[in-house]
């Protein structure tokens, strides 16, 4: 048997290989993880279509300074190990991949451990491990727009600015309804700090994989009454989440998500019933911006669209969007050092995502008027910005209700800081030299 | 014509008693091994080591461990996702806690830590037999994945509840490169095979079958059931940790408990009754099979250039995996060893048919 | 017959009573085997003999009676102990390990006797290796005298039923037992066979004076072979001498009467 | 304490459902000797079916009727079930006869792949709604009583009743059909259940396909409450300490197997929940059922095994 397959699998793999080696000297090439199936399906595949619609909607354009774009998907189920192999089936090919974007925490942990090895970046836009927003110890992950410590800090500000200062939060009550999973669990350390600070009590009600198994967490917010709760969930929980929440009478107007709680799928078939329910909002929301008519012109129009019309302005799908457009301008960011129109290599990618500068001039160019903020990122800050707004669910759409709200960095620094230092020590790396940060 | 045990006789039960009797099989197994050592770490691409060689040894030593439970023992049990979560967990703790611990007793103290919780979890089996202990055993799969996630003294106190390791070397040796790992693995899987050979070929591998065959007539010859399956859960367990701290240490690099979920216990349970139950070339077998298929399934689009959408490429994986499953049930329930064996009897045989 | 002196008593079984749930297997049974003897015990069908064999090596254990081996009195024996003390066994419906090649199904015969830790077996090495050996030469001379060495590597599933049966008495004797319980070792064997099975108990207990206590229905063998015979019916003994004794007992030919024919 | 009786109330509730589930397990094994992992693929191939013609129905016919949709919707998705039914033991079951029960246990397995990949190329991946008119909104009893009430989901009550309906029609089924003496008389003893002339696989196939029936209920019930989506064929490992609780051969396990495991977790998460750091639920089934079966190794009504010599 093992005998059999070495043979093939070789053969098959060197196969592979060689259609990489040989791949058109003009090409970048973006491997794409994605979660069509299973159960977070629901949740990664509007995300899966319009990473790839924008890498499409590039080409139309012209490719990065004529640089032509190729890519290619991988099923990895949200789960980790299936993860790790597509990674090393995609690193090699297309001469070499560009940057991974993971949409998982798990896979995110996973290659964190093989990316430096490999010299490949890992973009997390607004997932992944908090503490890699130091760029100085996580050299090769980026996670741009914002972390679970950012967002969980923004919903504490949100919650203390509607009961009028932060200060009136001392003896209330905020449930953490999450995903038993690192994904889940990264937010908990921020939410105690916040509690320290201000004097809140934090319950938090884990909710095992994948969160269809809800009713006694639900009874237990019945029970301990608290004034929020915060739902950190992700594929079917959250839908679930917010037909306990109705089950059990409590609120939506006090329920906020993360903004991986605040898409469509979340609530679409809960209907009426998740009405007023609130969740953070990654910097965009909903809605049609010059990007997605773009998209719509050039690539739909075409017959070439990835997932169903209607999709595109979704939630979910913009941010696969927004994924992609950090992706391609570290790319072009790293073209002006290195060499306009030349094939850049992770090396390079990566100093391109250290020094990305996308004021709002470039966005509205790119066609980001009003969907997100500008980037910028050092060498030290691998996250960029960490703004972010609450959008709420009237029933039919998402509507913003809330402004611009930056996370602080007084409480995050020093955790990134020490969660960093910590990493460090146990992987025995030093930290990045101002000479370092020039490469 | 070439394979044949005409003139080799055997002169003393020791060479009778040797584990391949037949000098083309002694070859054929040093032509193996030789691939394995030398060859393989020369020609094959990283992708191959990484994923699937790499995957491939360590599952199949998991394997070899769950055979020797219910394939020998005959004690079905679906916690071994557990047993190699208890292992890695365990081996992680060895390291970060003992300064300069070699990575070979970290493992090994890993396998211990899997030994102890799998004779804790095989107690019930002196009473509770067949499919009841099957379910049962679940008990240990949810019961372990959920204290990894909640203690958080296991995970050295990491906020995600995620750990990871690095900076991996062996008697001073490195074990970063594709190849490293791999000739790692296949020199502990190597060892291991030997050893639970040697066990089920002598005394207590008798007791085992003889559990599994026929437990009244085997305690009236003074075998003690306690003995022989808690003896079973504890070999099985240690080399299933051992297996699964490679798993965390050496292929993943970080992980949760969900890389030990209840998917990998039935994952192995597949390799061990397709492979074939009571044969330790059959764990080999059988995780090939595993392993190696879903991969070649959802990799052929792109191999022979069909572009074909992903989720209906995995939805296809998953239905021709089911289909294969169900195919080689029915073809020899007895799994892929069984066929093997009677390919060389056939062969032995050959061109006469009987 | 077989001519070696009958020794002195060596198992009695003292009034034994055994019962599942209501139902009666044994009433107050009570009878004696001496060292060296052929002991048979008769009855038709559901007359409790497999049962009393059951309590003599600890199976079940009865509710009541004590059973008394080489002087030792116990109120219940439990399979190992029996093991330990020298009883061996053979099964009326086939016990064997069917997984397992005839020579493994013999050498758990030996498992009792052999030392060796789990560790050292899995090195395969030094003591553990030697000993496997000494065992394996004392199973092949078994083998020899129950004339099966063409089938030594063969699956004993796979074996015809009179060989099968070969096997059960090979395993028990590899237990090098004081008393041999053989529990119809002819059932469904041809009149051969039959003779074939005869010789060998005769053998083992003239060569190795094993003391051998049998289930048989047919009643030419057991007065042929066995010295005294113990007659049950319903769970009760009704009698109990040598053969001719027994053949001529009032209750035991109306018992047979009753049922055979 | 109104706490605690919303908490039972929910167990209870939970419970119902778990029998159900429970129930296609137990019908199947006691027929046909096969323990059906593929169970849960069974509920959310049978969910699938109906939420997409629910949603078809009315495209190709233009019906408009709710309630007819629906019927009609089930309807089909029955006739699916029994094409899978007959399929199973035609190309499964049929070829498998005495084999090993971890063999059969593993070939339901390989159907339970077939089924997911099967099932969700046909129907596709997304969430979909079944909406059978369940309410939503919660009614609070005995306010007078207890402070805030007892909170009592509607939607649960009417789940719970439906269920305990089906049970205790698939009970009757078993005691009065003829059918149902043939099922109980395979379930006993194939060979005899042959010579007095009951065809197996005709059996078989009936028995898949009333655990079919049974999946329909149950991915209609969950479905409504979570939407029809890939997780639904987990529901099934729910029911597993159910059935070793109850015994693998008991309709009436089953049943008290379910109620009681769904207390147990309910009031376990609840009240132990907190003070160990929650998501107990999950495991604390299992070692239920596990010291049960130490006192009970057949389970609370499985017949005993004695093996005699």
């Amino acid at each position: 048997m093992k005998l059999k397959f070495l043979p093939v699998a070789a053969a098959l793999a060197a196969a592979v290989i060689s259609t990489a080696a040989f791949a058109q000297a003009k090409e970048q090439f973006f491997p794409v993880l994605v979660y069509r199936t299973g159960a977070y399906a629901p949740n990664g595949v509007p995300w899966a279509n319009g990473y790839v619609d924008y890498l499409k909607l590039v080409n139309a354009q012209g490719g990065i300074n004529g640089v032509k774009i190729t890519y290619e998907e991988c099923e990895t189920g949200y789960a980790t190990d299936k993860g790790v192999e597509c990674y090393e089936r995609l690193k090699g090919k297309g001469g070499g991949a560009t940057v991974f974007q993971p949409l998982s925490t798990g896979i995110t942990f996973a290659l964190t451990e093989k990316a430096p090895g490999d010299k490949i970046p890992l973009i997390t836009a607004g997932y992944g491990r908090s503490e890699s927003q130091d760029g100085l110890v996580f050299k090769w992950n980026f996670p741009l727009l914002g972390t679970y410590w950012v967002a969980a800090d923004v919903l504490v500000q949100h919650v203390g600015k509607r009961e009028g200062g932060l200060d009136k939060l001392k003896g209330k009550k905020i449930a953490l309804v999450y995903h038993d999973s690192p994904y889940g669990k990264e937010p908990i350390p921020l939410l105690q700090e916040r509690a320290k600070m201000h004097g809140f009590e934090l319950i938090t009600i884990p909710v095992a994989h994948p969160g269809i198994e809800q009713k006694a967490a639900w009874l237990q917010i019945r029970q301990s009454r608290p004034d929020y709760v915060f739902l950190w969930g992700w594929g079917v929980m959250n839908s679930t989440a917010l037909k306990e929440a109705i089950a059990t009478g409590y609120p939506r107007e006090k329920m906020y998500g993360v903004w991986w709680a605040g898409a469509e799928p979340d609530v679409k078939d809960v209907g009426d019933g998740a009405k007023g329910y609130n969740a953070l909002a990654l910097q965009h929301g909903a809605g049609i911006a010059k990007v997605h008519q773009d998209i719509l012109k050039l690539v739909h129009d075409k017959g070439q669209g990835t997932g169903p019309r209607d999709e595109v302005g979704q939630v979910l799908y913009t941010r696969g969007v927004i994924s992609a457009m950090l992706a391609v301008e570290g790319v072009r960011r790293a073209q002006e050092r290195f060499g306009r129109g030349k094939i850049m290599n992770g090396d390079q990618v990566r100093w391109g995502f250290e020094n990305l500068a996308l004021d709002q001039k470039k966005l509205d160019a790119l066609g980001f008027a009003g969907v997100m903020r500008p980037v910028s990122t050092s060498c030290a800050d691998h996250m960029g910005a960490a703004y972010a707004r609450i959008q709420t669910w009237d029933g039919t759409k998402w509507n913003f209700s809330s402004d611009w709200y930056e996370a602080d960095s007084q409480i995050i620094k020093p955790m990134v800081k020490s969660a960093a230092e910590k990493y460090a020590a146990e992987k025995k790396l030093t930290r990045r030299t101002p000479e370092d940060c020039q490469s | 014509m070439l394979y044949r045990e005409n003139g080799q006789f055997k002169t003393t039960y020791a060479r009778d008693q040797q584990v391949f009797p037949i000098l083309q099989d002694r070859i054929g197994i040093a032509l193996l091994l030789l691939v394995a050592f030398v060859a393989v770490p020369l020609l094959a691409p990283e992708y191959l080591f990484r994923a699937i060689l790499i995957p491939f040894l360590i599952l199949a030593l998991a394997a070899l461990g769950l055979n020797i439970l219910v394939g020998y023992c005959g004690q079905i049990s679906l916690g071994t996702g557990a047993f190699m979560a208890v292992g890695a967990y365990a081996a992680y703790n060895f390291q970060v806690r003992i300064e300069g611990l070699p990575l070979v007793l970290a493992l090994l103290g890993g396998g211990l830590c899997a030994t102890i919780v799998g004779v804790l979890f095989g107690i019930p089996s002196l009473r509770i037999k067949g499919l009841y202990l099957a379910v049962a055993t679940l008990a240990a799969q949810f019961f372990v994945d959920w204290a990894f996630l909640r203690v958080s003294w296991f995970t050295n106190d990491s906020a995600s509840g995620s750990v990871s390791v690095s900076g991996l070397q062996v008697f001073g040796m490195p074990i970063e490169t594709p190849e490293q790992k791999y000739l790692f693995c296949l020199a502990i899987v190597v060892i291991f095979a030997v050893l639970a050979k040697n066990l089920v070929r002598g005394a207590i591998g008798r007791e085992w079958m003889a559990i599994r065959d026929m437990d009244v007539a085997a305690s009236v010859i003074g075998i003690q059931p306690m003995y022989a399956k808690l003896s079973a859960f504890a070999v099985s367990s240690f080399i299933v940790g051992v297996a699964g701290a490679l798993w965390g240490f050496v292929h993943l690099g970080s992980w949760e408990p969900a890389a030990f979920s209840i998917d990998r216990s039935f994952q192995l349970l597949f390799m061990v009754i397709i492979g074939g139950l009571g044969s330790i070339m059959g764990s080999f077998f059988g995780a090939a099979f595993i392993v190696v298929l879903p991969i070649v399934l959802d990799n052929a689009p792109y191999w022979f250039g069909i572009p074909i959408d992903t989720a209906l490429a995995a939805h296809l994986t998953f239905m021709v995996f089911g289909t294969l499953i169900v195919f080689f049930l029915i073809v020899e329930p007895h799994g892929l060893a069984r066929l093997w064996s009677i390919g060389k009897e056939k062969l032995r045989i050959w061109p006469f048919p009987h | 017959m077989s001519h070696r002196e009958i020794g002195d008593m060596i198992l009695a079984v003292e009034d034994i009573s055994l019962a599942f749930g209501g139902v009666k297997a044994l009433t107050s049974i009570s009878f004696d085997v001496r060292e060296h003897e052929v002991r048979a015990i008769i009855g038709p069908n559901g007359a409790g003999k497999s049962s009393l064999l059951n309590c003599i090596n600890g199976v079940y254990s009865p509710q009541q009676g004590k059973i008394r081996f080489r002087g030792e009195s116990f109120t219940q024996m439990n399979p190992h102990r029996a093991a330990v003390m020298g009883i061996a066994r053979t099964f009326q419906n086939l016990a064997l390990f069917k997984g397992m090649s005839v020579l493994d199904n013999m050498m758990t015969g030996r498992n009792l006797r052999m030392r060796s830790n789990l560790l050292l077996q899995a090195l395969h090495f030094g003591p553990a290796a030697r000993e496997e050996l000494q065992h394996r030469e004392f199973v092949e001379r078994i083998i020899d005298f129950l004339e099966i060495q063409a089938y030594r590597k063969t699956q004993v599933g796979r074996l015809p039923y009179g060989l099968q049966k070969r096997v059960d008495l090979g395993r028990a004797l590899a237990m090098e037992p004081v008393l041999l319980l053989l529990d119809e070792p002819m059932a469904g064997m041809n009149m051969e066979e039959k003779q074939d099975m005869c010789r060998f108990i005769l053998d083992v207990n003239d060569e190795f004076g094993t003391t051998i206590v049998l289930i048989e229905h047919d009643m030419g063998v057991v007065m042929d072979i066995s010295d005294r015979v113990v007659v049950l019916d319903y769970g009760r003994k009704i009698g109990d001498g040598t053969p001719d004794e027994v053949r001529s007992s009032p209750d035991v030919i109306d018992a047979y009467l009753g049922t055979t024919h | 304490m109104g706490s605690f009786l919303e908490t039972l109330l929910g167990g209870l509730m939970t419970g119902m459902l778990y029998s159900l589930v429970a129930l296609g397990f137990v019908l199947i094994f006691k027929a046909s000797g096969v323990f059906n992992f593929a169970q849960g693929a069974m509920v959310l191939f049978a969910a699938l079916a109906t939420a997409r013609f629910a949603e078809w129905i009315p495209h190709w016919t233009g019906l408009s009727n709710k309630l007819l949709i629906n019927l009609f919707a089930i309807g089909v998705a029955l006739l699916i079930m029994i094409a899978v039914a007959w399929i199973v033991e035609r190309l499964v079951l049929g070829k498998l006869v005495n084999q090993e029960g971890v063999t059969l246990l593993m070939a339901t397995l390989g159907v339970a792949y077939f089924l997911d990949g099967f099932g969700q190329s046909l129907f596709g991946n997304a969430i979909y709604k079944i909406d059978v008119g369940m309410p939503k909104e919660p009614v609070i009893a005995l306010e007078k009583v207890f402070d805030g009430g007892v909170l009592v989901s509607t939607e649960d009550l009417i789940a719970a009743l439906v269920a305990a309906a089906l049970v205790g029609l698939l009970a009757l089924f078993f005691q009065k059909t003829t059918t149902g003496r043939a099922l109980r008389a395979v379930a006993d003893d194939h060979q005899a259940a042959q010579s007095i002339g009951i065809a197996l696989n005709r059996i078989w196939v009936i028995v898949w396909s009333v655990a079919g029936f049974v999946a329909i209920v149950a991915g209609v019930i969950w479905g409504s409450k979570l939407g029809v989506q890939f997780s639904l064929s987990l529901v099934a490992l729910k029911a597993l300490p159910v059935v070793i609780l109850g015994g693998l051969t008991s309709v009436p396990g089953a049943i008290v197997g379910g109620l009681i495991i769904g207390v147990g977790e309910k009031l376990s998460e609840v009240y132990l929940g907190p003070h160990m750091g929650g998501g107990i639920e999950i495991w604390f089934a299992y070692v239920l059922a596990l010291l049960f079966l130490l006192v009970r190794p057949q389970g609370l009504f499985g017949e005993k095994i004695i093996d005699r010599v």
